[in-house]
């Protein structure tokens, strides 16, 4: 047993997720993601239970993790109670863990998302809110959210949120000491550091690759330059 | 296809789900994208039932979009959850419910992964203790925010001012009804109806007078996966997810689409407007888009809520064709007014599909 | 002197040691839960490997029922254990004494429409093996319509433990491959894929209906599992699984889809035991004293095994227990002697 | 019209629905043997070609057999007619034939 794999069977969502594959392929048949993509999630679970190290190494800093859209219809169909989404979620956690993700352009992803997401959720409270949902990132939130950011107050008022107000309510002001829970929830629980290691190995990568650091994020962000799909 | 069939699977899968006294928490994104959903959930339950539906301005995000972008390391989010839950003991609630989908598959697997690792669950109360001095209550009863008006939709349709029938013809609505991934696929017994041919949106439907569609891809995710949304460049998968969804559906030609996830009714509705843009393919009549809905918004109309009110237009595919269908009256120049009818520009309209 | 010997299933292996046992010179009492013996069997067509006839095998069996009692729509009441001696009680309101019990309860079909992605009982062309097999015996089946594309489901509750059946049914891959045969001579120009997930062509001539299968019919295979199936407007089934060889997702559009339902136990298995303390092993299956060297005989004293009751079995293999456990019987009964 | 800065992704799903089958029944024809196949993977084991290419016999068949030839033939190319797969294969297929009839009937 090698030690990656030794470390991916501590997370939980191994133990629940990973019993015996028997390659019947019913989870790829109907992945969102093995239709459009070069990923195969038979495959993953299957070298993960190889236990080999080198491969799963190999995962670990390769593109093909990242291809999942989590959204576990493979859970449903598997004939051996396999959960292959939550394979694929602890893989992504070592993956970051071990500052592996940085070396593909997916994995170098998650310094504008856990940038995004963590911020969002340290100032608002909310994983998604409207004053950081940008025009300008989100051009398929169309004609009218364009029309809903232009207007942002009067069209949430008019239809009765609390936008930053007090009290209950929709998009309400989460209050100061709620906000403090959650910071204190995320450095006891690891988000925190999860924050820091993404910038610590995505800041190194960024000067390995030569590009001033908010390029890389940009480039993280907006740009595609390896061929991902399955044609 | 057979009826009876499904209607066997469903009596399969009833679950439990308590008649009063809920814990309410809300949901990131249909704050921000259907605020008029959850008013109308509230107002439907509240003052339309005589519910008690409990909310407390110290929720936040169960932190599930960002656990699921791997953003969140996973005890982070079991303890969020878990502060929640202590939220709902300190107010002497045992009943949770949830407005988003995401939220509600987070809560069961939570729950279940707490039954089957004690020690996690341990773990995650000296968690919560720690950061924020609170003790966990774990609910006795968790439910997703459509479980309750699937509950209650014969009572909505005793009071239903339109019916989901077609005036013109009286012919009832062709309805293609889409259910969030994280409702059932991972533990069929907690979704009405399971995960193969789940009912609760189906129950609504048959209760207000539409026909439910059934198409090949009816099981198929929208698309949104997270960081394959949230990332730009990684938004052509969760496009051609819905392409692929509205491909198969076509033919069938449906009226209308309900939703009971979050992000289903954003993207089914923005994919349809970047689709027409790109590719000049609509999939409407008459170069409209097919209307998405969230089951609050169309228990609202049902109910003869003003479709203004209830948000319809943020949607970018425009309602009024359905609405017409439905016989709703509105009035046009109302659209796009502000509050107390403050006039505001009208938004831009898109070249290839029809607007109003 | 003479013993009776009671004999749960009136199938191949109840039939067959029945017939056994009276030879040994002891009384053989067989009861049937259904209106006519046979099993299963009765309500097959043909049998691989060489498609035999099932009614030639029936009448064989039936030929020389001579000195055997046996009563159909028939259950079993209770069994008790008296010193040596089983008291059981029939639904008939018969009651025997017997001095060896022989259970050769086979098996229950898996009931298809629990593997609910397939639509069986929802959509109009999804139909299982016997549904198939019932087909060819009468003709008649409003399911199947000059298909042009159909597929074959093996595996359909085997080896799935979310179905709750997690061995092999031994029989379903060349069952399966028997009735693709028969249909590609009864509709010559219908494409016909079986999907698999490993052929077990376990048995002598089985390859060879493999090689026919390939060769001389045209049988398509793609090793895969199903995954879901749909309804198209048109009312055909679109089937995705991966083509697992490619290792691309698949998508046919078909006209009939055949489930091969798999043998799970028997569902009067435990009631039968917790009359008699005979052991079942977490398969659902009863278990025997071992799987090597006593596979015909239970952990309870003078009761039997036969056939599928014990796990999946084909036809000649159920007969040939139904044999060994005559002789077990009849051993048993010289020993008590 | 806007840039919206992606767009629709091609699938990847094998639609035997639509393949054009006619060229792999012209090729049963002549090489009855050809569905004999059971994909054991003898010949790309054995094959001298592989070591160096994506030559995989057993690959080209299955894509000739599921209409997807534009994806496999490329690799015939890499060919060398040793017959090393036709003395390994279980099936005796006389896949030396077999390639040369594929590269006469796909017009390779």
């Amino acid at each position: 047993m090698g030690k990656l794999y030794e470390q991916l069977i501590r997370d939980y969502r191994i133990k629940e997720g990973l019993k015996a594959c028997i390659n019947c392929g019913t989870c790829t048949a109907i992945c969102p993601a093995a239709e459009f993509y070069k990923y195969n999630p038979k495959n993953i679970v299957n070298i993960v239970q190889s236990q080999d190290d080198a491969q799963i190494e190999e995962l670990l800093k390769g593109e093909q993790i990242w291809y999942c859209g989590e959204c576990m219809s493979c859970v449903t169909r598997c004939p051996r109670r396999n959960a292959p989404g939550l394979v694929v979620m602890a893989l992504r956690s070592l993956s970051i863990d071990l500052g592996y993700f940085v070396e593909s352009e997916k994995g170098r992803q998650m310094l504008p998302l856990t940038r995004r997401m963590q911020s969002n959720i340290l100032n608002y409270g909310y994983c998604v809110y409207p004053r950081t949902f940008l025009y300008k990132d989100h051009p398929e939130y169309g004609l009218t959210g364009k029309w809903v950011i232009e207007n942002m107050e009067d069209v949430y008022e008019r239809l009765g949120a609390n936008l930053d107000g007090k009290g209950p309510g929709i998009l309400r002001k989460i209050p100061d000491e709620s906000l403090a829970e959650l910071k204190a929830i995320f450095d006891e629980t690891g988000a925190t550091r999860r924050m820091e290691i993404i910038e610590e190995a995505s800041k190194l990568k960024a000067k390995e690759m030569g590009i001033p650091y908010d390029e890389y994020e940009r480039k993280a962000f907006e740009d595609t330059e390896k061929d991902h799909l399955n044609h | 296809m057979i009826f009876q069939g499904k209607q066997k699977i469903w009596s399969d899968y009833q679950k439990e789900i308590p008649d009063d006294h809920w814990f309410y928490v809300r949901s990131c994104i249909r704050q921000g994208f259907f605020p008029g959903s959850e008013v109308a959930f509230l107002d439907i339950c509240r003052n339309k039932l005589g519910k008690d539906f409990f909310e407390t301005e110290h929720h936040t995000t169960c932190g599930g979009i960002a656990y699921h972008a791997e953003a969140l390391p996973q005890e982070t989010m079991m303890t969020i959850i878990a502060r929640q839950f202590a939220l709902m003991g300190e107010h002497g609630y045992k009943n949770y419910v949830c407005s988003c989908i995401t939220s509600f598959g987070l809560y069961t697997e939570v729950l279940e992964d707490w039954r089957t690792f004690p020690d996690l669950e341990d773990k995650i109360r000296e968690h919560l203790w720690k950061s924020c001095r609170r003790e966990l209550t774990k609910p006795e009863y968790l439910a997703h925010a459509s479980d309750i008006i699937y509950k209650f939709r014969n009572e909505i349709a005793a009071k239903a001012k339109h019916r989901l029938v077609n005036k013109f013809t009286g012919e009832p609505l062709r309805v293609v009804e889409h259910i969030g991934c994280h409702y059932s696929k991972m533990f069929p017994s907690k979704g009405v109806g399971g995960a193969e041919y789940p009912y609760v949106l189906a129950g609504m439907i048959d209760s207000w007078g539409g026909e439910v569609i059934d198409y090949p891809e009816r099981r198929h995710c929208c698309g949104f996966g997270f960081r394959q949304y949230l990332v730009k460049a990684n938004r052509g998968y969760s496009m051609s997810n819905t392409h692929k969804k509205f491909e198969s559906m076509e033919p069938y030609k449906p009226d209308m689409i309900i939703t009971n996830c979050p992000g289903c009714p954003y993207f089914m509705d923005r994919w349809q407007y970047v689709i027409a843009e790109q590719t000049g393919k609509t999939y409407g009549e008459n170069g409209y888009g097919i209307p998405v809905f969230t089951y609050e918004e169309v228990a609202g109309l049902v109910l003869g809520y003003d479709p203004w009110d209830l948000g319809l237009q943020m949607h970018q595919v425009a309602v009024e064709p359905l609405l017409d269908k439905m016989g709703v009256k509105y009035n046009k120049k109302d659209k796009y007014k502000g509050s107390g009818g403050k006039i505001l520009k009208i938004p831009e309209f898109p070249m290839n599909i029809k607007c109003c | 002197m003479k013993r009776n010997v009671l004999i749960i299933g009136g199938g191949p292996a109840g039939m067959e040691a029945a017939r056994r046992i009276r030879d040994y010179g002891h009384t053989p009492i067989l009861i049937e839960k259904e209106s006519r013996l046979g099993g299963h069997l009765a309500k097959w067509h043909k049998l691989f490997p060489e498609g035999e006839s099932t009614e030639e095998l029936l009448t064989s069996l039936t030929a020389d029922m001579e000195g055997i009692n046996y009563f159909t729509d028939t259950n079993i009441v209770s069994i008790n254990k008296l010193k040596n001696l089983y008291v059981a009680i029939f639904s008939n309101g018969i009651s025997v004494q017997a001095d060896a019990i022989l259970f050769a309860t086979g098996f229950s079909m898996f009931p298809a429409e629990k593997k609910e992605e397939y639509g069986y009982g929802i959509y109009n062309h999804v139909i299982t093996n016997a549904d198939l097999e019932h087909f060819f015996n009468t003709g008649k089946d409003p399911r199947i319509k000059e298909p042009k594309v159909i597929g074959f489901v093996h595996c359909v509750g085997s080896r799935d433990e979310k179905a709750g059946n997690r061995q092999c049914s031994k029989v379903c891959c060349a069952t399966a491959l028997k009735q693709a045969c028969e249909m590609k001579e009864l509709y010559p120009d219908a494409t016909i894929y079986c999907f698999y997930m490993d052929l077990r062509m376990f048995g002598r001539k089985y390859e060879d209906l493999y090689l026919n299968a390939q060769r001389k019919y045209g049988i398509l295979f793609v090793r895969g599992r199903v995954s879901e199936v749909s309804e198209d407007i048109d009312g055909r089934l679109v089937v995705k699984a991966e083509d697992t060889l490619v290792g691309k997702p698949i998508r046919i559009t078909m006209d009939l889809l055949v489930l091969m339902a798999g043998m799970s136990p028997c569902v009067e298995n435990p009631k039968i035991a917790s009359m008699t303390g005979v052991h079942i092993g977490e398969d659902g299956f009863f278990m025997p004293r071992d799987l090597l060297y006593r596979s015909v005989e239970s952990h309870s004293k003078g009761i039997f095994f036969a056939g599928a009751a014990t796990g999946p079995k084909t036809i000649p293999e159920t007969l040939n227990e139904a044999r060994a456990a005559a002789m077990a019987i009849d051993h048993y009964f010289k020993q008590k002697a | 019209m806007i840039d919206f800065g992606y767009s629709l992704t091609p699938s990847s799903t094998i639609e035997i629905d639509d393949a054009d089958m006619s060229l792999f029944d012209e090729l049963c024809a002549v090489e009855p043997d050809a569905i004999k196949c059971m994909s054991c993977g003898s010949c790309a084991a054995s094959c001298t070609a592989g070591v160096f290419t994506d030559l995989n016999l057993r690959k080209v068949l299955l894509g000739l057999q599921r209409g997807c030839e534009e994806d496999v033939l490329p690799q015939l190319k890499s060919c060398m007619l040793c017959g090393k797969c036709h003395i390994v294969c279980p099936r005796g297929i006389n896949t030396r034939h077999l390639i040369l009839s594929i590269c006469k009937i796909y017009n390779i």
